[in-house]
């Protein structure tokens, strides 16, 4: 079934869920398809007009079409009930600890990524909306001292491997799209809101960020965002770089 | 073969054409305002705590509104019913009414409306800011009268801070951070106010014109098909009810809540 | 029908119409005056407001515009808007109140 | 009353709408529905070829991102200036022919030809009516009509050209680009609307009011029925859009913030404006009509399908009742499912599980309306001539787009596809091998009834084949590539996050899209050319038999049962001889003991 449908690697542990989901609705989809296209291949062969010239009034006597809509409802009702929903459930609602995660900010602008890191105090410093400008995407307050050694960079996120990621997507100006195919994560960056994912790496490499929302002129090459899953000592080491740079 | 039930009711719907048309017309207004009061609704929660303006619109003007388009409500169907009873004169006056009635509130309105773009909140370099209407503007300075404010929360809830004070205030241009006057895009309480009574008026002027026309060149059609007439006058008055029904809401939400 | 037989009729139409006519002007009082009485919360202020303006929409609609005596058609096509423009504000708005935890919407 | 029998009283079009009142008054301000609906029908057809004559020239930019345009390049540059430098299409150029194609094709195309054009002509023919309840009204929405696609066309040729933020215009980008194309797109759907909504009322008006005598609600046919649920849908759900289109206008021109929220940093520093919107409620707004607005697209062409089968069957329509209710059912539902265009905007659970849940409740009347059709093919005597070739080639196809709709409609796994080309085929699907078939095939089936004559059989068989065959070579491929990640509106069609851009950067990337995927946009390409070349035999057959084709020897060519074909052809002012009374419901072929297979539904009992 993965060969047939084509579905791209995936590195995230609720990623195979995703994946689950879209093959059990597409074996319904087949089935369903198949077994028509089966029946209606049959019935324009038998009742083409040389073989039946006259049609009967009535047709179909029985209601087996009945059961079928019922199975299509009870099925769809059944993926709704277990899979969609709790599935939904947990990525959107049901969030690990922040002190057991990675936690990233997100900002979005025409035409990529800006990343913030909490810094070696773990904790962001205040922002508001007012502080914004060309070189404050985040619009760090000046004066909080927590904020002095957050970590900002541009077009790179980087986590450690097997540990859940918390990231705040937002965007400063148009609503872009923060999507990492692998990762099977996809959230709208949309300005005047933070929305905050989750999701758990399970492979090292470097992964893409699409931007999956219509957001101006350079939408198709807004391509220079990646996240580079790594393990936790060169994640370590990249952090305590990066702070002294700051 | 001729359209049928232009003017005597189908037996099984118990209506002619255009009264089926008209309310199929109010229907997709009722979504229309549906929609903006949607818009307003959210805008209002939406926004931060202390930050929705109350108490800046003119209560008395919009009371003196209410009660204009309330008039004009019941003299359309007064005038309508005086038809019902052949009674041409007596719908000539009640019609002519609902028409002045409608150039009333047109003119109350834009009142209100030059009102507003000629008040400004005008932000100093030195964070005070200065409120009132705009008494003379040159290259070099501006005069207003109104006062001043150390915070901007306090042009906001009128009903708590109450505005006293007209004092003449004159500022130089170059002590002038920002000059907003209430148009449309002074804060999303001004953009929702001027969409919603800008829609409303247009409905106001487009009812006037139709009503005019039936009340002036229109009229004609009472001697060759009172009872063609008769409807034209109910639909026509349909929406007009529908349009004073809008108002109805818009007044508090706007005006006093 | 005789002439005198209309105009009692009317008449009669009239009373009724001007009893709306009252009741709206009493209406409109009430809700300019309510609006200055600083209720504890303004909630209250909002929902009175709304209550007043909901009863005099009503008035109008069912007596001005005859809803009170109007056909099933029309009563039809009013319900389907109804439902409509209730889905409309109340899914909206509802969905400006379930967003993931701890999303700023501001 | 039997017109069957009548001898032609006229020939052609021309003929049959003679009169002393002269030219405009019988052709550009005629009253007549009739006219109307063929005016409406010449104008849309002309704009689905603009629409698709758009995105045949974006097909050649994905596969060949930054080559000149063959054969046009230079007119592109000529016309449109700067964005087609070189005739190579610029960025700006990409995103507004693609936010045009969706417009032109949705509003200016199907919505007036499924709609207005059939709806014009045909329904007011079937249920016995003379014209439209409101005449006049009807001449007007047209000319709003015409009036909102010429704003629309002359967008293309002003400075910076046409509108660039997609058919669904989200704020604040559409309002953030600086050009004025936006506006003339925001003005141009403003009068689209107020046509729409005319058009609606006066549907409605006329199937409540001009039901000739005996034609009850439960004898309607099944084309009313879906005409009368897509008025009551863009009746209600378009005036939101209008609100919510006067709304972004105030913010375009009047430096409102309705979707602008605070802290708006655009191009840098923070932007002028008041802020303190919301950007979701444009999507709201716009999604409340947008997806009533696909079954708008859908439930007409449903109408024709159903028509046809019955009539190429030979037999009643199976389920006649279930499909009514069903139709009423998607109608109710189609309101109530919108959010599922906004999953990933960041949605929660409650939220969430309710669009979920509604959206596959409505997927069950759909169900249950092609298991209809499919059932009334069992026991007929099927005739395959051209329309009911593209009725039958309907029904899969849009089994297929309806189906894949199903995993979009989860949001779980919409996580995945949403913004993929998988959408994209999902959709296309439905419209293009779905709703055109359908529409195509009721242009040859009711071609006889206004000009008198029959289409070409063979060339119509030509054009089926062909069309069938490239449309399936069109969007098949985009399901691959969507399921493997290529993103929607994409300038350059993803060469960007393509394997070999990242390999070429040295940026030992995983995944990205691969060889195999990106080569999928020549096919594709090529297969979009095929299936332009195949609209030649249509478009010539279809105006050659104006004066050229086999004339019709009866009223009733295809011995149809429904009004329209009861009336002498072409209709004259007025329609009926004399008003027609009905007997039965819309379907009666082969009743048993019945002389003929077919018993209109004027024919009286003995
Ligand atoms: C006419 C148009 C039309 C129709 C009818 C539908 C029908 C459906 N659509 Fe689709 N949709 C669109 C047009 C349409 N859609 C468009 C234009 C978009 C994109 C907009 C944009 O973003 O630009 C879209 C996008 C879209 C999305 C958003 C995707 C995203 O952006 O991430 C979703 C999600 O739920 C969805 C779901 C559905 C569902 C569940 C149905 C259901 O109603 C389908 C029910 C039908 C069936 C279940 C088929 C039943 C048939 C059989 C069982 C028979 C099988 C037959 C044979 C084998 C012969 N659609
Ligand atoms: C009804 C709606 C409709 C229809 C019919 C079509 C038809 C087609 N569409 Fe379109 N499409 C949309 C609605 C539609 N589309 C929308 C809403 C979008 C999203 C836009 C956005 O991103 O904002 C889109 C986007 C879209 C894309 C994605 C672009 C991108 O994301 O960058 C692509 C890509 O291939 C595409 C291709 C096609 C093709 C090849 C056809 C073909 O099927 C075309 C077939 C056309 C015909 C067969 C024409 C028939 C007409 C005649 C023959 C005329 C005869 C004339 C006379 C007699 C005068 N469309
Ligand atoms: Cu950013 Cu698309
Ligand atoms: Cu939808």
């Amino acid at each position: 079934m993965d060969k047939i449908l084509g579905l791209p690697v995936v590195a995230s542990e609720h990623g195979h869920h995703v994946d689950l989901l879209i093959k059990y609705v597409h074996w319904l989809m087949i089935a369903l398809f198949v077994g028509w296209l089966a029946y209606f291949a049959y019935a324009l062969f038998r009742f083409h007009r040389s073989r039946n010239p006259k049609a009967d009034y009535v047709g179909v006597r029985n209601h087996a079409s009945n059961y079928i809509e019922v199975a299509v409802a009870g099925v769809e009702a059944l993926l709704l009930c277990f899979v969609a929903v709790p599935a939904w459930r947990h990525v959107v609602d049901v969030f690990p600890e922040e002190s057991e995660s990675t936690v990233v900010q997100v900002v979005a602008y025409q035409f990529g990524w800006y990343f913030r890191y909490p810094g070696p105090d773990g904790e962001f410093g205040r922002q508001d909306m007012k502080f914004v400008s060309a070189q404050n995407h985040f619009g760090v307050d000046p004066d909080d001292p927590r904020g002095k050694d957050d970590i900002q960079t541009q077009n790179e996120m980087r986590v450690p491997v097997n540990r859940p990621v918390i990231a705040y997507i937002s965007s400063k100006d148009v609503i872009h799209s923060f999507k990492i195919i692998a990762m099977r994560v996809t959230q709208d960056a949309i300005p005047g809101m933070r929305v905050p994912i989750h999701f758990t790496p399970t492979m090292e490499g470097r992964f893409q960020i699409n931007c999956a929302q219509l957001c101006g002129i350079g939408h198709s090459s807004m391509a220079q965002g990646f996240l580079v899953v790594e393990s936790e000592e060169e994640h370590a080491k990249w952090l305590a770089a990066q702070a002294a740079t700051q | 073969m001729d359209i049928p039930y232009t003017v005597d009711t189908r037996p099984d719907t118990g209506l002619y054409n255009a009264k089926a048309g008209i309310w199929l017309f109010l229907a997709s207004e009722v979504m229309l305002f549906g929609a903006l009061f949607s818009a307003y609704i959210l805008l209002r929660v939406g926004a931060p705590e202390g930050l929705w303006p109350l108490g800046w619109l003119n209560v008395p003007l919009g009371t003196i509104n209410t009660l204009v388009l309330i008039t004009s409500s019941i003299t359309t169907v007064m005038a309508w019913a005086a038809l019902k009873v052949n009674q041409f004169d007596r719908f000539k006056l009640f019609h002519g009414i609902t028409l002045l009635c409608a150039l009333i509130f047109v003119g109350i309105k834009s009142f209100e409306y030059y009102d507003k773009f000629t008040h400004y909140e005008v932000t100093l370099k030195d964070g005070r800011i200065a409120d009132g209407h705009l008494k003379e503007a040159t290259d070099t300075h501006v005069t207003i009268s109104g006062r001043f404010v150390e915070e901007r929360e306090e042009l906001y809830d009128l009903h708590k801070h109450k505005a006293h004070g007209h004092e003449t205030i004159t500022i130089a241009r170059e002590d002038i951070e920002k000059l907003s006057n209430y148009g449309p895009r002074h804060n999303t309480y001004m953009a929702i106010y001027f969409t919603l009574t800008g829609l409303h008026a247009l409905h106001v002027i487009g009812g006037a014109i139709v009503i005019g026309y039936l009340w002036g060149p229109g009229s004609r059609l009472w001697r060759k098909d009172p009872e063609r007439f008769t409807n034209r006058i109910e639909i026509s008055g349909l929406f007009w009810h529908f349009v004073d029904l809008v108002w109805i809401f818009l007044f508090p939400i706007l005006y006093l809540l | 029908m005789s002439e005198k037989h209309h105009d009692e009729h009317f008449g009669h139409h009239v009373r009724r119409y001007l009893l709306v006519f009252y009741a709206l002007l009493l209406g409109t009082a009430i809700t300019v005056a309510v609006s200055y009485v600083p209720f504890t919360n303004h909630a209250l202020n909002i929902g009175l407001g709304l209550v007043i303006a909901g009863t005099k929409a009503f008035l109008v609609a069912g007596y001005f515009m005859h809803l009170i005596s109007e056909r099933k058609m029309i009563y039809a096509i009013l319900a389907f808007t109804v439902f409509f423009f209730v889905g409309l504000m109340f899914l909206t708005v509802w969905s400006f109140y379930d967003f993931p935890p701890l999303t700023i919407t501001r | 009353m039997q017109a069957t029998t009548h001898a032609i009283p006229h020939t052609g079009v021309h003929e049959a709408h003679h009169s002393d009142a002269g030219f405009w008054r019988t052709y550009i301000f005629s009253t007549d529905h009739k006219v109307i609906g063929i005016q409406y029908g010449l104008t849309s057809l002309t704009f689905l070829l603009i629409g698709f004559c758009l995105m045949l020239v974006m097909r050649w930019q994905i596969a060949h991102p930054g080559e000149p345009v063959p054969v046009i390049g230079g007119l592109l540059e000529a016309v449109l200036g700067d964005v087609a430098a070189k005739g190579v299409m610029s960025n700006e150029l990409y995103n507004s022919f693609g936010a045009m194609h969706g417009t032109i094709m949705i509003f200016l195309g199907v919505v007036p030809l499924a709609f207005a054009a059939f709806g014009n002509y045909v329904v007011p023919l079937m249920i016995g009516a003379p014209d439209m309840a409101f005449p006049r009204i009807n001449m007007a929405s047209y000319h709003v009509f015409v009036l909102g696609g010429l704003v629309m066309l002359v967008s293309f040729f002003i400075p910076g050209g046409a509108a660039q933020a997609g058919w669904t215009s989200y704020s604040p980008l559409a309002t953030s680009i600086a050009t004025d194309g936006q506006t003339f797109w925001l003005i141009g759907m403003v009068l689209l609307i107020t046509s729409s909504l005319l058009g609606a009322v006066n549907f409605i008006a006329t199937i409540i009011q001009l039901r000739a005598p005996g034609m009850t609600w439960m004898r309607l046919p099944f084309f009313v029925w879906a005409q009368f649920v897509t008025a009551f849908l863009l009746l209600l759900a378009f005036p939101p859009l209008e609100a919510a289109g006067i709304m972004q206008l105030m913010d375009k021109v009047a430096g409102t913030s309705f979707f602008l929220p605070t802290g708006l940093a655009i191009g840098g520093d923070l932007a002028n404006v008041s802020g303190g919107g919301s950007p979701l409620l444009w999507q709201h707004l716009f999604w409340f009509l947008g997806h009533p607005e696909v079954y708008v697209l859908i439930l007409p062409a449903m109408g024709i399908v159903a028509e046809v089968i019955s009539n190429n069957t030979r037999k009643p329509i199976w389920g006649y009742k279930s499909l009514v209710y069903s139709a009423l059912a998607i109608g109710f539902l189609s309101f109530i499912v919108w959010a599922h265009h906004m999953y990933l905007t960041g949605m929660g659970t409650k939220v969430a599980t309710f669009f979920q849940t509604t959206t596959m409740i409505i997927s069950i009347p759909s169900v249950i309306i092609l298991t209809c059709m499919f059932i009334s093919l069992w026991g007929g005597s099927i005739r395959f001539n051209t329309p009911m070739l593209f009725v039958l080639a309907f029904l899969p196809m849009f089994g297929i787009g309806g189906l894949t709709g199903l995993p979009l409609g989860f949001s779980y796994s919409d996580i995945h596809l949403h913004d993929t080309y998988y959408v994209i085929a999902h959709f296309h699907y439905i419209v293009a091998p779905g709703t055109i078939f359908a529409l195509f095939a009721g242009i040859y089936y009711w071609f006889p009834k206004m000009t008198g004559r029959k289409m070409n059989e063979f060339w119509g068989r030509v054009h089926f084949w062909l069309s069938f065959i490239f449309m399936n070579l069109v969007f098949q491929p985009m399901f691959a590539q969507g399921m493997s990640g290529m993103l929607r509106r994409m300038a350059d069609g993803g060469a960007m996050y393509s394997a070999t851009a990242n390999a070429r950067a040295g940026a030992g990337v995983i995944g990205g899209l691969t060889d195999y995927i990106m080569s999928l946009h020549t096919y594709i390409l090529w297969a979009a050319v095929g299936l332009a070349l195949a609209q030649i035999p249509f478009i010539v057959n279809l105006f050659w038999s104006l004066r050229n084709g086999p004339k019709v020897k009866s009223d009733n060519p295809w011995r149809s049962t429904t009004l329209e074909w009861q009336t002498p052809t072409p209709p004259p002012h007025g329609n009926f001889a004399e008003p027609p009374r009905v007997y039965r419901g819309p379907y009666e072929y082969s009743v048993p003991g019945h002389p003929t297979d077919y018993t209109p539904q004027n024919v009286p009992e003995k």
